[in-house]
């Protein structure tokens, strides 16, 4: 594969010069050198027309949504919703009414295990209810996000955690997956593609497998929605979720999509303003969904920025930004085990994997791999990556970890592959 | 009263306010065969309506209510224009009705076919106003439904 | 009282027409018309210098924050934090620690009635449980923001929901307040500013009271944080809320402040990255406060503006701002009534009261008065303000409101009344 | 090596790594009244650190750790800062390096009592590397107060 793609348009030939011209913050220096940014994994920079969304929106447009019925509140909201047709475009919806926004995607996780917790005392919604002999089902490569909700779902409920464990290579056991995912399984909640690893599971096969079992299917496409097509209708879970900053949007701002006649017998999960049909001292009546679970003032102007977001990236491409981040991948892949002493964890080919790479250097700490990386100007990740039991599972306290995005580099992948030679040394 | 600004052509259209001050078909009629009530619990304007149907044509509707002049002009409005229709003829105008109000002031609406109604295609441009422009549309169809379905007949 | 104040500086005289410089969106026409923006208690409108704080960090501090060892990492991270000191001084908190970002108020009140019902699997939580037999007590007067998360938890913890009565004049039944604040009172929240009626609470009361019982209070200051200065220790109360886009701060961002020995004993709400200390597939220990209340990705450009938005508060002077709401307030009590058919909700004198006016108007249904008012440009709001209760009491459907802020002349309160005459008389 | 650019002090200076690569005083030693260990969960980094307390003083610290090289040179520079010295005084310390640390890089140090450990200034900079160096520190101080205590002395 190459990054050349059949496109029609501005973007036939992917430009990438003409792709970071979009974003300001990749003019900058640090400590005298030309920024480096390789941790987009973490969060993804900001194009122009995403900035320019928010500040537009509060000095031509703003009022609270959906309460007014002046001009400023009407705009606001005509804006606010249509930027949720966008999203519901984006993913391939059914229905626009489908598209609930959370303020990110830890939200949009606890937003299901909350709701599902509250099923217990909530008339109508016993398919959600969980209990002692219930199994909630994750996988050993979780993001905190997708793995503490449920444990604390568990907590609640009496239910059992279970996870998916990983295999050498950084996938999962296949033969544990039909054993881990039963008739006593509920939900299984996992990764599309893992941060820490890179890995892109087998979704289709994880997604039939809870159907099988009549179990709730969730996907955390996090990582998934700034690099792959997510259309929710051939995923076939009940519900799919994304981060808007990973996909070049704005902070605050999270998405769950979810089926329609789920969210609909789904009760709430925060109570206030919006989310309500009527309220009473006494007892209150719920509005249906998306607003049922979008309670108080939401994150309007990021709402807004995200469906310019989205088109930034419809207008580049999703195939053609695809396409480039597999060439970053491949040929990060073939000069990374160049350096001395680097040890990839996760998958070492390109098969099924995103252009997220985390390793070891030996004898070197990853927060000083990372720091005097930064001292060159190239802004990688250390730690955990938010997904401590990966790190477990490999017997390594931390990882460094470089991510690719739209505007990634070849040159930089080698300024990547010089800092590591030099950091190396210096610690040798 | 003069128009608040030249560059503005008002919601309030002459025809608005004389349907508000002067309702057609209101006040509950006892021959009917579904009724219903319906709330906008965001500003409690409400409707009690009732639906007369006849060899698949809408032979009556009448209705109590109160709300806003939107909500009660648009009702009074849509009761001129479905009675004496087959049924099927006005739920495709009430279809019409519903995407011109959904389109964010994005739809062209057809005078040809909705007469009257096109007057609140100024609504449409106001989300907080939609629900009250469908009150009744909304109300008229769900008991035509259950008048065409043989439910809530009077015994 | 006059709109001049001892103020030291450039806005020793209170001007108006300075303030609104700052404000882009005020030089907008509505209808041809001049904006006259009178609907600040749904939202204020950002000045220039809050949208520049977060458009400046997208394009020159960008990452996300706490994770990353990289510059923009630690710069992001550096604005981030610092805007924590700055809101812990506007709220003069005994510790930055006691600050928690959340996405809006609404989010906030959850997050302490999610965390108490937390508290019945939670070890060493006892002190924040609830069960059957204990009270929780709001006020009739509360946004749903703050009722409904609260008959959610009673409906969970099978505890008595219980409220506060209103008196005709718009406050709570004063003598009732003992008796509703009882022995078995475990949680108090109430609104110190009613977004609905104006009315201003005796806050000192009702903390003193919920404190002799030994109750939790909980401070709804949403309304408050944008007139009144805020002093927690001076308040008195465990928790006090509020939210960023009524304070001329960007959507997606509120503040719950609580005491630290609360919030350090106090279970976890949402669960996900950065709110844990270790996790391990088979149990997971929380970071201390304020992170543990913090999952995910934060709101980190919209915080960052929010700490610009107090600070542009603090520059023109919360007192000054109150004595030239205050102004407007007697001037609005005083024109309004001479308005045929208008009847105001709520109190008809300046004290105790802020500058947040519901009222009826004969024969016109609110809708249409503000519809009305907008086709002159003029923006207020029609409905029950997301306070129906209050609605209820007073036995109407809706009101039509009109609510102050730094921005608004007493020009525009006289276009208000000339609007409302031409109202009145197009229906009469 | 040379500095990777001209404009940078890099973090790592010679002081660090020298004390990185040659740690001093490490290894516990079995004479010790308290003992603790310390992790930094979001990198793993981790120390075991021992103290021992005569007439009032420092009178040795001894430990064994792993992890960044800031967080063990901090470790080690630390050691030799406090030992000997009189206990009240080395709070004090620890109190200065800690408001360097927590400076935000706006806290200027100085060298005169921190001697070494101003190496450690460029680290506020950088929040999410602030634990690193106060790892060994905050270890120390715990262990210090449970000896001073007398608790945690061994049989
Ligand atoms: C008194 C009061 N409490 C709570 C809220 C809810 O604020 P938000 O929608 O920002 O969560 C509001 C405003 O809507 C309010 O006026
Ligand atoms: C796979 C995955 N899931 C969930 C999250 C949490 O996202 P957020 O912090 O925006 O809620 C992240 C990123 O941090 C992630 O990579």
């Amino acid at each position: 594969m190459t990054a050349v793609t059949d496109l029609s348009g501005a973007h036939a030939v992917y430009d990438v010069d003409r792709v970071r011209k979009d974003f300001p913050i990749l003019g900058r220096e640090i400590h005298g050198r030309p920024l480096v940014y390789l941790d987009s994994a973490n969060s993804a920079q900001k194009p122009q027309v995403v900035i320019d969304a928010e500040a537009d929106l509060y000095a031509h447009h703003y009022a609270n949504v959906a309460r007014a019925v002046h001009t400023l509140g009407s705009e606001a909201t005509n804006a606010f919703e249509a930027a949720r047709d966008t999203v519901a475009a984006f993913l391939n919806a059914p229905s626009r009414d489908e598209v609930v926004f959370t303020k990110n995607i830890s939200e949009a996780l606890n937003l299901l295990a909350y709701s599902f917790s509250n099923a217990s005392t909530f008339p109508g919604a016993e398919r959600f209810r969980l209990g002692p002999g219930d199994e909630i089902v994750v996988t050993e490569m979780e993001h905190h996000s997708n793995l503490v909700p449920w444990q604390l779902l568990a907590q609640r409920t009496g239910a059992t955690f279970r996870w998916i464990p990983l295999d050498d290579e950084g996938r999962l056991v296949s033969a544990a997956i039909d054993e881990v995912i039963n008739e006593r399984t509920k939900v299984v909640s996992f990764v599309y593609q893992s941060n820490a690893l890179g890995t892109i599971n087998p979704v289709a096969r994880l997604v039939a497998r809870a159907r099988e079992v009549g179990a709730i299917s969730i996907v955390d496409a996090a990582q998934a929605a700034p690099h792959l097509p997510l259309d929710v209708q051939e995923i076939g879970a009940d519900f799919v979720a994304f981060t808007g900053h990973k996909l070049y949007g704005p902070t605050g701002v999270g998405v769950l999509w979810g089926r329609y006649d789920l969210l609909a017998a789904m009760p709430p999960f925060l109570g206030g303003g919006e989310m309500i049909e009527t309220v009473d001292m006494t007892g209150t009546t719920y509005a249906a969904p998306p607003h049922r679970f979008e309670a108080g003032t939401p994150a309007i102007a990021q709402v807004v920025a995200l469906a310019t977001a989205v088109e930034w990236v419809q207008g580049v491409g999703l195939d053609a930004i695809h396409a480039h981040e597999v060439a970053l991948l491949e040929h990060a892949l073939e000069v990374l085990p160049t350096v001395e002493g680097l040890h990839i964890v996760g998958p070492t080919t390109a098969v099924d994997r995103g252009a997220t790479i985390s390793f070891t250097l030996d004898g070197v700490h990853p927060h000083d791999v990372a720091q005097l990386l930064d001292e060159r100007g190239i802004a990688v990740r250390a730690g955990h990556h938010c997904a401590r039991p990966v790190c477990v599972r490999y017997g390594v306290a931390a990882t460094t970890r470089a991510s690719f995005a739209a505007y990634t580099t070849l040159g930089e992948i080698d300024a990547l592959v010089a800092g590591l030679r030099e950091v190396g040394e210096m610690f040798r | 009263m003069s128009m608040p600004s030249p560059q503005l052509e008002s919601m309030y259209q002459e025809v608005i306010l004389d349907h508000y001050k002067h309702p057609h078909h209101k006040g509950l009629q006892d021959d009917f065969d579904a009724e219903v009530h319906h709330v906008n619990p965001t500003c409690g304007d409400e409707v009690t309506l009732r639906v007369r149907v006849r060899d698949g044509a809408v032979a009556e509707v009448s209705y109590d209510g109160q709300g806003c002049s939107i909500s009660q002009a648009s009702t009074s409005v849509m009761t001129e224009l479905v009675t004496g229709r087959q049924v099927t003829d006005a739920l495709g105008l009430q279809e019409e009705f519903l995407a011109l109000m959904q389109g964010r002031g994005q739809v062209e609406p057809d005078e040809e076919s909705l007469e009257d109604a096109v007057v609140f295609a100024g609504v449409a441009k106001y989300p907080a106003r939609v629900k009250c422009a469908l009150l009744g549309w909304m109300a008229w169809k769900d008991a035509t439904a259950r008048a065409v379905a043989g439910e809530g007949n009077p015994v």
